[in-house]
């Protein structure tokens, strides 16, 4: 399909029944402030539209077609409950604004939340606010530097991490004023330690630990991390991405940290719907209370003893961070975490780190054994680990783009290539718990099959994907700079119609 | 149970090919000290008895008859948008890194960021960004980078959203930035281009204007933007997207329009939700496009020519630029964007206008009808879309508490942000109103106020 | 995809948030009553199962996803609106034996529907139990016997139908006990008068005719047919399931018949589910009311003037045929039809038929001047239209099977095939009034382009579909007479497991 | 408005290919006598509207506790089952003829049509009838078919549901059969063996068997299997599918098994719905296939050698056959399969097990509680599965009437089709019932059943 709705468009085209009828030209607006034409919308009909929609939507790999091992990302089976449930017209209709006792319900649900996730990290605050991790990074640094602030440390400006981070790590880095300091990795995995031993001082505002690291492995000496960093006056940030790998057997607050993010997005399950909505609630260890963002949820027994929830603003916390959101963050998606805590359970959210572990190592074993190089051969995976490709980009003068591209037609999404960028030609490979071993095991098959043509017809992975198993085979490899060279963003032959 | 298929069979097998003889070999890498015991959660729920649980709490959350905007709007959402955007293939899938196998996200989001475009008549939109407030964040903060005046100050007018005030402090509290307030008139309830006049000469990087502004009040777009651009300021446009439909768009305002676009877009087929997820939007000139945070779609070729859709100036980004980036934003609001995609489609020019006046024509039949209650008058004089502020003769906070409890979410009460005006209350009327409904208040109103305490 | 549920299903693989806490063994229930060995079903996580389904339903095609000109079954857009309303919690969890009291919401619905369909019909009676169009006619002839009897005309057993009838027609006639008579259709696609007044008699039960008729043509001598049949003392049932080429134009009942069903999800809309639920009320004609299938709704008003809805039953009914369905047929579907209907009206029912038969004419009129054959071509079309293939199928020796198998790799459903049988190698064509003319012309190239490839290269239709836009290409042309010969209907590895 | 595409500019074009000078001229082949005038239907609504009438009024239908069974059974539905259900691909799809285009349909089928035989342990199931009652119709249409006693008696026990006998008394009304009642033995509630020896030599065509039956109770179905093979009569087992988690399956019933079976599939993921749609199901073994009504699905191959599916043995149906086809049905209840279908796929052997299991604990959990209230006893002594049938102490519709108001459907008044027990109720109580549920019902009984009249 090659069309875009604005070509099927056809002026005076309408969808009557969704459209009021309304005063011609609205009283009481000077005409100074009014648009003189209607803007450049698609005009097409409710079948179109529906159509439309429905053969673009089967143009997309997802967790709920195909296995979608990428990296980082948790794409795990995101349980069609938490979808019903949180969509409940009680929820979806109530207005940010409405009044408390209308919101007793969803006020619940976000206060259990918010206990659970302090429980899950050991730590005693707890903001819901941020509406993704990169948010709640910007919420844990924003609450350090105000920590130092607060105790008449202006020094303290420079933020550690190490050089495998995520790139939201010191972009988040930036946005709070801090300058980057950047920790190198040893070929364990591990952070050099010397290296942070002469990085901390007196302007170490703090460091930001991925643990599980992006490396897929467990970071060994994040305790004594977090002596280096804590002796240093500096604080701790935990960025949780890869907490679904660790949930309910280590604890960011019990390793010392005194700030982490949740991505409920993956560790709890939630659709990420192709870019988002997630949710990155932030929980503090007790010297960051007093700053985190607002709004939080309140528990009190009223006269009778009945629970009464209530939202908690800047009155009550005059040393809060502030606001991050018009309202109280991603609502609805943080819904969708409750009913899948409150599912899980810890017994669950136990046996969700175990299994994902248990995946994730399998595939190693058997990638390795097949005569792939695992970038940590002397390390336990966590929920994730990385392939170099390098011995056979070297050999058969293929990426591991270029292997990528060929597991598209295989029917499967490629992991994450090329983080971190540390290892050379790398894939990020991360089956979370939820998909079974013969979905693993036709991966392997389908990674020996590919290093097979690899070697005997190359041509095949470089000029990849060629058909992909969508509708009409999909396009093949797409130009990425045709599209940088000269942007092509817009429609334009829509809006100048 | 947490949706794990491994059968003891899968499990023994799994461990052998590993070589180790249980699980918790796998975790031996973790220091014994740290291990946590067993997590103090609430008991796990089947499906079955969590759905009734959660049933019987969203059944307590009824809204009654709501007259809040006050930066989220009830609006109609055609049947069609969420049965379509809620599809598999849309909600589970991640961000669109690889294009070839994610063509309906992306070309949807192409599609999207033009009709985006075409609303603000601006010349490019991003893929979304959080929500109003932090876009509007991010908007400030691309305009202070990209401003000719770039280290000048930010003028922000009082008539902004409080909240929204607030982010952008947040936001901007670890830069060198400097956000000066700009006073509103009392008596119209918005800038008056003269209290500019102040600034006149001084290093302005930024103007933001709101239009409606938080009372829903009409900003004097045209003069408001010929003053910044002549101060070589960049102008940042905070609007309502609905409103797009019968208001003059950004792009259009003054002699050159303003240079970015943002705002919410719940007004486009997004859920109350009590206050999430939204989405932000971001539109801007083209001479600003390599500033703009967010992702960025654009149209380009396979090999054989056939069009295809890739993210694309991701030089912006954190991934590739980190601590360069324009902004740390990674995930975004990418499925709202299909909702608001298909919304927006499903109205059309017409549909979106006519919903615009019909907002506009009701709101001005409940002031009408709430102000002839004795005591209750506009607060301020300036025109306005669909939501404006009334004072009422008593302090606004409990009766709009009496009201919830008769049914009616009454509006939004000034003083919580602006204590010296604590009889006010913005209300709003959308399309969604009837008649009735609009009497419904007024009555009720009239009879709350008549009443005896208590 | 070539796998079924039952490949991979594994013993033990359960999902465990589903399975109740339940005794081991039921206490009361002697042994002899019980399973041995639970139920033989597939043992497959929640992922498995949701990715197994989605993927399958992207295997067909569907009036969200394609144009789909099935003649007769009037494939046009199903309004999401009446989908998402009629699934409101209220109607969806109500027991069909709860109180009266706890049903005002449904029976109101209900009720207006019985009022509006009768209105459409131009009829006095309506029942809305039929479950489907064939039960429909059931209940019409059943009607039709009942009244006979009633008067103590046993000898009416014969049916007429014309012989370009629908297969339900005479298979229903049959099921009440009718001997079925056919009536030849004349050149111009009319009923033949004579042959129909040589059939008339003092055994004839009634005729049952279908009009606009399964040709695409309006028998234009109607009001004689009536009265032809009136006369000899049999009565007339309209299959209504043309009635969206005429509602709001002229009404059975006007037309002097006795009794029509609806198709709702033909008419009205209703999705048709890939093969239901549909709803086929009845309306009837006076002298038939007392014979209507129950339940009906009853409005009366209260002490204190309010409506009050309730079930009408045996007791109220005596002559009724009786019960067709254990409760009150498919109510759900008859919800949807009911607010299609209101957001319809009367102006609305009109450009409904008024457009269907203008995109009919439309293509008609284009394959016609494109050199295809119309099967009536001195008539108008109604909502849908006859091409007859037989000359592509002399001149190149390719079916109207063939072309049909071809038009699927176009992306375009194919039309109904080989029916009505009068016209050899026929296609029946029904765009239906929500397709726009753009798709329209698609068809008519599509066609143009197979007749070429027909004429140039008549092996690629022998041999299509080769791959139809669906992930993966689809499967070829299926052998059909392998399927029946010998018939495999279960996978009977998982039985026997 | 009803949602027709055609601009202006369309509607030109196209009159002008036809030839026609306006749209009302495509009619003119109506004789001018027939044409009516405008319908008097009520005036268009837009979604907007239409969607606050009908939730209006699926507010005002709510259900209360119920315990209500008697046919249709409330159930947990796996949020999944209508989430992938209801996709735009199942659900606006026709029947599938043309194989190649519906795969996901025809796969589906092929799987469903396993699973409901190897829940009943037959040889073949069909792609669903209407419901339980008029599939019961064609199975005792298709048994005197097929019967070696064709002609014969088809023997109806009164502890069949009163509808479904109503149904088959419609169905077989103009055929000539003989349908002889069987009555149930009024202590035990369901039909004794010895009830049939007076037919003993007769021509009997069909015994039908319920399980469970009308009342809940249990029927000796291998004594009165072995009965009716004895006689060379084909058995029709009716039964409850969920009940099959636990109950013998039909076709392992006494020596040789049931011949048919057939049932309603609503407790297999279907809602409530004030009565539809459901599904029935049918399945037979081997020797009757040819004999089956409905459509039928099997599994065949491509050129290459690749399995498809395709509707097969269409010799048997309207289309090909016409008036001597084995049944009249065209549509059927294609989308309640593929929820069904879903959902035994999510419960799996053990959930249905459980499932089942469960039912019948509760139910045994109220039936003691309820029994302790003075004055309730229980009707019938037989085993039940998950209904029984309770006598109280005054006549049971007025009681049911009170409990629906304090929000428990309370039962099954058994007076409306057994007048002689007007005292009688039947209850059910299914896994969605909680102990507090049962305890509610038995502590609300109690009161009203002592409470003054009024
Ligand atoms: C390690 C890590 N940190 C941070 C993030 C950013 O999270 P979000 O995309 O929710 O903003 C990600 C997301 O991919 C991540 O993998
Ligand atoms: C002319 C005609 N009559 C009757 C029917 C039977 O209707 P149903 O499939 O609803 O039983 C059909 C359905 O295709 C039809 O086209």
């Amino acid at each position: 399909m090659t069309q875009t709705l604005f070509d099927a468009s056809r002026a005076g085209r309408r969808n009557a029944h969704h459209i009021p009828e309304a005063p011609a030209t609205p009283e009481g607006i000077p005409e100074r402030f009014l648009r003189p034409t209607p803007p450049p919308l698609p005009q097409v009909s409710e079948l179109q539209v529906v159509r439309h929609y429905t053969r673009l939507s089967q143009l997309n790999f997802s967790v709920d077609t195909q296995f979608y091992p990428l990296g980082s990302c948790t794409m795990k089976y995101n349980p069609r409950a938490c979808q019903v449930l949180a969509s409940l017209p009680g929820f979806l209709n109530r207005h940010p604004l409405a009044s408390e006792e209308s919101g007793q319900g969803v006020l619940r649900c976000l206060h259990e939340l918010q206990e659970m996730l302090g429980e899950i990290a050991g730590m005693p605050g707890v903001s819901l606010v941020p509406m993704a991790g990169a948010q709640g990074e910007f919420a844990g640094v924003a609450m350090i530097r105000a920590y130092h602030r607060s105790r008449g440390d202006e020094a303290r400006r420079e933020m550690l991490v190490p050089d495998a981070s995520h790139g939201t790590n010191p972009a988040t880095a930036a946005m709070c004023g801090c300058t980057v300091r950047e920790i190198p990795t040893d070929a364990q995995g591990d952070v050099n330690l010397d290296a942070l031993r002469q990085a901390v001082g007196p302007r170490t505002a703090g460091l930001m630990l991925t643990n599980p690291s992006t490396l897929g492995v467990f970071e060994r000496q994040v305790a004594r991390i977090a002596q280096i960093v804590h002796a240093a006056g500096g604080l701790l940030y935990y960025d949780g991405a890869n907490l679904n790998a660790v949930a309910g057997r280590v604890r960011p607050g019990d390793m010392g940290f005194d700030a982490v993010h949740f991505n409920v997005h993956k560790t709890f399950a939630t659709p990420h719907g192709g870019g988002g909505p997630g949710a990155g609630p932030v929980a503090v260890s007790e010297r960051l209370v007093p700053f985190l963002p607002l709004p939080m949820v309140k528990k009190e027994l009223d006269d009778k003893g009945r629970e009464w929830f209530s939202w908690m603003d800047e009155t009550q916390c005059p040393e809060s961070i502030g606001r991050l959101a018009t309202f109280a963050g991603n609502v609805g998606v943080l819904l969708r975490a409750h009913i899948y805590l409150r599912m899980t359970g810890a017994e669950g959210m136990k046996r969700v780190s175990g299994f994902a572990t248990l995946n994730a190592n399998y595939l190693m074993a058997r990638l390795s054994a097949a005569g792939f190089t695992v970038a940590f051969p002397g390390r336990r995976a966590t929920h994730e680990f990385i392939l170099t490709l390098k011995p056979e980009a070297d050999a058969f003068g293929v990426s591991a783009l270029d292997f990528s591209k060929r597991l598209l037609e295989f029917g499967i999404h490629a992991p994450t290539m090329y983080f971190p960028s540390l290892v050379p030609e790398c894939l990020l490979i991360e089956p979370t718990e939820t998909e079974t071993k013969e979905t693993l095991d036709r991966f392997v098959e389908a990674m020996i099959a590919i290093r097979h043509e690899a070697e005997t017809n190359p041509q095949r992975l470089l000029t990849a994907p060629h058909a992909v198993p969508v509708p009409g085979g999909g396009v093949g490899r797409l130009d990425a700079t045709r599209a940088a060279r000269k942007p092509d963003l817009i429609w334009k032959e829509m809006i100048t119609q | 149970m947490p949706f794990i298929p491994h059968t003891p069979t899968d499990i023994d097998e799994m461990l052998r090919s590993i070589g180790v003889p249980d699980l918790e070999t796998l975790f031996e890498e973790i220091p014994d000290p740290l291990r946590c015991p067993t997590l103090d959660l609430p008991p796990a729920l089947g499906e079955m008895a969590v759905g009734r649980m959660m049933r019987e709490r969203a059944e307590t959350d009824a809204n009654g008859v709501c007259f809040i905007g006050a930066g989220a709007y009830e609006h109609h959402i055609p049947a069609a948008v969420w049965e379509i955007a809620a599809r598999g293939e849309f909600l589970t899938a991640y961000t669109p890194y690889q294009a070839e196998a994610s063509q309906g996200t992306l070309r949807l989001l192409y599609e999207f960021q033009t009709m985006m475009a075409g609303l603000t008549a601006m010349d490019a939109g991003n893929a979304s960004l959080y929500d109003g407030a932090s876009g509007l964040g991010e908007a400030v903060l691309m305009a202070a980078r990209a401003s000719d005046n770039a280290g000048g100050k930010i003028l922000m007018p009082a008539s902004v959203h409080p909240h929204y005030r607030a982010v952008v402090q947040t936001m901007t509290a670890d830069q060198d930035l400097e956000v000066v307030e700009i006073p509103f008139d009392p008596l119209e309830g918005r800038i008056l281009p003269k209290a500019l006049n102040r600034f006149h000469g001084q290093k302005i990087a930024a103007l933001v204007i709101p239009q409606p502004n938080f009372f829903g009040i009409l900003e004097e777009v045209d003069t408001l933007t010929d003053w910044a651009k002549a101060e070589g300021a960049t102008v940042v446009a905070a609007v309502n997207p609905l409103s797009l439909g019968l208001l003059k768009p950004p792009g259009h305002w003054g002699q050159q329009g303003a240079d970015i676009a943002c705002g919410d877009g719940q007004p486009l087929g997004i859920p109350l939700s009590s206050g999430g997820p939204y989405f932000g939007f971001l539109c801007c000139k083209q001479a600003l496009l390599r500033q703009m945070p967010g992702r960025i779609v654009g149209r380009t070729q396979d090999a054989q020519g056939r069009t295809g859709f890739i993210l694309t100036l991701q030089a912006r980004e954190q991934h590739i630029r980190r601590a360069k980036a324009t902004s740390n934003i990674c995930t975004n609001q990418g499925l709202m964007t299909v909702a608001a995609s298909i919304h927006l489609s499903l109205l059309g020019p017409e549909g979106l206008a006519k919903t615009a006046a019909l907002c506009h024509a009701r709101t001005r039949t409940l002031v009408d009808k709430l102000t002839t209650i004795p005591g209750v008058t506009r607060l301020f004089t300036g025109p306005y879309f669909h939501e404006t502020a009334l004072r009422l003769p008593k302090p606004a906070a409990p009766i709009l508490a009496r009201l919830a409890r008769l049914g009616i979410q009454g509006g939004y009460a000034l003083g919580e942000e602006h204590p010296f005006h604590d009889k006010g209350v913005l209300v709003c009327a959308t399309e969604t109103k009837t008649e009735a409904d609009l009497q419904f208040y007024a009555d009720t109103l009239a009879w709350v106020l008549n009443a005896k305490e208590g």
